[in-house]
């Protein structure tokens, strides 16, 4: 079994390892092609032909955090699902009423966020 | 959803019709009767020599001031052969500036100035003035049939 | 032949092929949107302009590479990799075939959903290291909005593991023989398909590249063949996202004919083939559906992720779970779920 | 709530000169708190061109060249206006034949133009096709324009006393032919858009404006009337043959994108109405009245509005004698209905600015001038 995972998941690095090469080699063929003839007006970022107000160095607004937030417990909660999924028959009902609690746990939560108006961009 | 649905109906329907795009430089649309490309001196042929006489009221009426023209004595005059005193010297039409506008025709006294079809002055080439033999050319193209196009069926 | 030699090939003829497919979708996008607006496309290079997109491959490869200026080097470089690498990973696990495969991962679907969402690093890299206003919004609007759907589009996929009771796609494609599952799973697959087009980021959830106020939103400053890896990776996330649905819902390879599922070549290849007569079908009405449809606000958009298909998802989860529990007559359920959110969303439009 | 209490520096951003989305080269600073609009601050004036002070030393018929680049999606209004009031400065009147051509020529722009406005404001909102569909329609019409005047957008047409030059032959027919095919494409326009869930929601409620402050803003035109207010030079003021036409103004009353957009598309299927009836009134007959040799008008000043695809278009006109004008100015509807532009985008989101901008359908030459 060890033997087979091995198998198949030195092909996921592989994979990861040829991709990552094969960008790289583009650009830097990209790299040896290209002209380059670097001068102060193509430096500057592009702000509708102005000069940029202020820096792009600010603050941003809270709610993508709560967001985040959000995601975070329920990407942990699909992480859950998953092995759940895989071997509900052979559980049977019992799985499905302890994955029932669970799941209604985070609705609540969500209900919660959203009776708050954490899902509201006002 | 049926709003939805209704806008991927017509997308789909106009997907089987017919492109109305026309690939301007190998097929171009026919022009309209009127249509106002850049002016062109007119020829008399009678006494083989333009009709303008150089006397510079499109000159002074172009709002572009693409226009320049100077005006000579007529040589043929003093033959006997025309009966125009004047005829003009040199007349130089900046096709950069000019607008199309069809001012300089409707000014002329002497009928000696129309707007042709030529509107495809683009070369490669920075002499975008026109002389009066280029100008005498466009009219000629003009005045060989094209003039009597039909209205044109739009797409 | 070490096992890692054979990956390695197999691996380097994906590659091929995803470069080689992106370059055609490219193409194909231009004339279906073209045709959809009655225009011609491109007709210039080669017959009916079919060389255009290797042209623009050469025409990306040599221009000048610009970078602001003031931009944070190291992150504005190394973003086109982690956009691009994470999602070619994702096509290790694809099958195309019963035996055209690089490998038939065990945990196929989990790996899928895993890969899916990295791609978002870079794309707030991207938007991050530009120091550029519209830049960031975009890169932020990313974020918000490939981490929102991210959610729905796991879940959708659980029914389809709960029906099967496997991971790994080659049997869940081969398991889909008399019915595919978008007849057991309309509510999953229309789910899927929303929230898929958003974490494409393609048309009415293009957000985060807006170009009528955004004007390109994280590549605003990109340019040369630094921007083609984005693109690059934008449609190989289209191959891939339509190949999954094709898995999980439209049956694989082997709906509605013969399962195709010997060893024969000739039998691999129609697989293959029919295969991707699917794939390219699903990818022809995303294209059918830019050319029709204007873009959502980002409000809307997170709105309707986390109070209408995240919701909906869960509610496909329990009865499909129920279903597999209890008899599969409560899969019926399912199909009434399905008309309500279509309703849903059609009152709320009205409503307004 | 705990949100708001929060403190976040504001991020200023310039949209437009260079934007795609800004119509021309309008520039407007937001400044904005995550994607939600604080403030709006317009910036014109980047494609000024001093056409009131190019137009003093022009005579009075070259004044009309400038006019067609001022608001050049609609030449044909501009020019309506400007004749008007150099006819009533001159005392002279248009031959039946000319106003019915000056109409429909009129009506037919004002499709051209929403045409234009349909396109744009689908592309603002994302949407591809829609300004193909409506640069499809606009071909048809600009056609027409080509074959009567020579030129498709700077047609420099209208004459004191008449026209330049007589409708060419067919052209009745042929007209009938392109309206009957630009209603075909006007309904498949609508279908595209005006049902469509997700424009829907993206204009319903957006860049909304009372009928008050619409009025105190001086906005005239589709934003006007979507705000409920049914006002129309062409009715209220009837100018050339209007008061003889029936048509219908159309009239929507919340005031947002969608209403405006709605108003328009129906203003379009109210100009075919009025250039079917044209067509089928036009007399034979000269197309000029009588009018002097030399156009040298009394001193005097006239003041004369007309209804533009855009709002209410106003030209005053003195003249001091001689050949040129004294002063030429310029009532542009889209300068006062882009200052609204500020009102509207409260509490919009930055991508609503994009598509309020598009709802005022602004014509940067005219705001400028």
């Amino acid at each position: 079994m060890p033997n087979e995972y091995i198998f198949d998941y030195s092909a996921v690095l592989i994979a990861a390892v040829l991709a990552f090469g094969t960008i790289f080699l583009l650009l830097f063929l990209s790299g040896l092609l290209a002209p380059r003839q670097p001068s102060r007006a193509k430096g500057t970022v592009y702000e509708c032909g102005m000069l940029p107000i202020g820096s792009y160095w600010s603050q941003y607004h809270v709610r993508y955090y709560l967001f985040a937030i959000l995601f975070m417990i329920f990407d942990v909660e699909i992480v859950f699902l998953f092995p759940w999924a895989v071997v509900l028959k052979e559980l049977g009902s019992f799985a499905f009423n302890e994955m029932l609690v669970f799941v209604s746990i985070l609705l609540v939560g969500l209900l919660y966020a959203w009776k708050k108006g954490v899902l509201e961009w006002k | 959803m049926l709003g939805l649905i209704k806008g991927m109906i017509i997308t789909w329907k106009s997907n089987w019709r017919k492109p109305v795009t026309v690939q301007y430089p190998d097929e171009s649309l026919p022009l309209a009767p009127g249509y106002f490309g850049f002016p062109g001196l007119i020829y008399d042929h009678e006494v083989d020599e333009p009709f303008c006489v150089g006397c510079q009221v499109c000159a002074r009426y172009c709002p572009t001031d693409a226009i320049f023209v100077t005006m000579k004595d007529n040589p043929k005059f003093k033959e006997g052969t025309s009966k125009r005193r004047k005829i003009v010297d040199s007349f130089e039409l900046n096709i950069s500036r000019c607008i199309s506008c069809n001012i300089c025709v409707e000014v002329c006294n002497f009928d000696a100035i129309e707007m042709t079809d030529t509107f495809e002055a683009a070369g490669y080439h920075p002499d975008v003035v026109a002389g009066i033999p280029a100008l005498i050319e466009m009219s000629e193209k003009q005045r060989k049939g094209v003039l009597a196009r039909p209205l044109k069926e739009t797409r | 032949m070490p096992a890692w030699i054979d990956a390695a090939i197999r691996v380097a003829i994906m590659l091929f092929f995803v470069f080689n497919i992106v370059m055609v979708l490219i193409y194909m996008e231009r004339k279906v949107l073209a045709h959809i607006q009655q225009r011609l496309g491109p007709m210039r290079t080669g017959f009916h302009g079919i060389l255009q997109s290797p042209a623009d491959a050469i025409k990306l490869m040599v221009k000048e590479d610009l970078a602001p200026s003031s931009a944070d080097k190291w992150v504005f470089r190394s973003a086109p990799y982690l956009v691009f690498v994470p999602i070619f990973m994702m096509f290790v696990a694809i099958p195309f075939s019963s035996s055209v495969v690089i490998r038939h991962l065990d945990m196929g679907l989990f790996y899928l959903v895993a890969f899916s969402s990295l791609s978002i690093v870079g794309m707030l890299m991207a938007g991050w290291g530009s120091d550029n206003k519209y830049a960031l919004l975009g890169g932020v609007r990313a974020a918000a909005q490939l981490i929102s759907y991210e959610l729905p589009l796991g879940i959708s996929i659980l029914g389809v593991a709960l029906l099967t009771q496997s991971l790994r796609l080659g049997d869940i494609a081969s398991a889909q023989y008399p019915l595919p599952f978008i007849f057991a799973q309309p509510l999953g697959f229309v789910i899927f398909i929303t929230a898929s087009l958003a974490e494409m980021s393609r048309t009415p959830f293009d957000i985060p590249v807006a170009e009528s106020e955004l004007v390109g939103g994280p590549l605003v400053e990109y340019s040369g063949m630094r921007w083609a890896v984005f693109f690059l990776a934008e449609y190989a996330n289209l191959v891939a996202t339509s190949a999954i649905a094709v898995l999980i819902f439209l049956g694989g390879w082997s709906w509605p004919f013969y399962a195709l599922e010997g060893v024969g070549w000739l039998m691999q290849i129609l697989a293959v083939a029919w295969f991707f007569t699917k794939v390219f079908a699903l990818i022809f009405v995303v294209f059918w559906l830019r050319g029709t449809l204007p873009r959502l606000r980002i409000d809307q958009l997170m709105t309707f992720a986390w109070k209408l298909l995240i919701p909906f998802s869960f509610v496909n989860l329990l009865l499909t779970a129920a279903a597999v529990i209890y008899g599969t007559a409560i899969l019926a359920l399912v199909w009434v779920a399905t008309a309500c959110l279509g309703y849903t969303v059609y009152a709320y439009a009205r409503s307004r | 709530m705990a949100l708001d209490r929060l403190q976040t520096v504001d991020m200023t951003i310039n949209m437009g000169p260079q934007h795609p989305s800004t119509h021309g080269v309008f520039r407007m600073v937001l400044r904005v708190d995550g994607e939600r609009i604080l403030d709006c601050e317009p910036y014109i004036g980047y494609l000024h061109r001093g056409f009131e002070k190019l137009s003093e030393n022009e005579n009075y018929h070259t004044v009309l060249i400038h006019l067609d680049r001022t608001d050049y999606l609609a030449g044909f209004c501009n020019e309506m206006a400007y004749i008007i009031a150099l006819e009533k400065l001159l005392g002279v009147v248009p031959s039946e034949r000319a106003e019915y051509i000056r109409v429909i020529m009129c009506e037919l722009n004002r499709i051209a133009s929403h045409m234009m406005f349909y396109g744009a404001l689908g592309a603002d909102a994302g949407a591809l096709t829609p300004f193909l569909y409506a640069f499809r329609e606009r071909e048809r019409l600009q056609g027409l324009f080509e074959a009567v005047s020579g030129a498709r957008m700077m047609f420099f047409y209208f004459r004191a006393g008449g026209v330049r030059i007589d409708l060419p032959d067919g052209f009745i027919r042929e007209c009938r032919r392109v309206l009957d095919a630009v209603k075909f494409g006007i309904d498949e326009c609508d279908k595209l858009l005006t049902n469509n869930e997700v424009f829907i929601s993206r204009t319903k409620g957006i860049g909304a404006i009372s009928a008050a402050a619409a009025i105190d803003y001086g906005c005239s035109g589709p934003i006007l009337r979507a705000c409920g207010v049914k006002e129309d030079v062409r009715r209220s003021e009837p100018y050339s043959i209007y008061d003889r036409l029936d048509f219908d103004i159309p009239v929507a009353y919340s005031g947002d994108t969608y209403d405006r957009y709605v108003v328009r598309m129906e203003e379009m299927r109210q100009s075919i109405r009025i250039v079917e009836q044209c067509l089928d009134q036009i007399p034979d007959g000269p197309f000029m009245g009588k009018v002097p040799r030399f156009i040298r008008p009394e001193p005097g000043e006239v003041y004369v509005r007309t209804e533009n695809p855009r709002g209410d278009y106003g030209i005053y006109l003195i003249s001091r004698g001689g050949d040129y004008p004294y002063r030429v100015k310029l009532r542009s509807p889209c300068f006062c209905n882009l200052m609204a532009l500020r009102e509207m985008l409260k509490d919009c989101y930055i991508a609503d600015s994009v598509m309020v901008l598009g709802s005022l359908d602004i014509v940067l030459g005219e705001v400028d001038r």
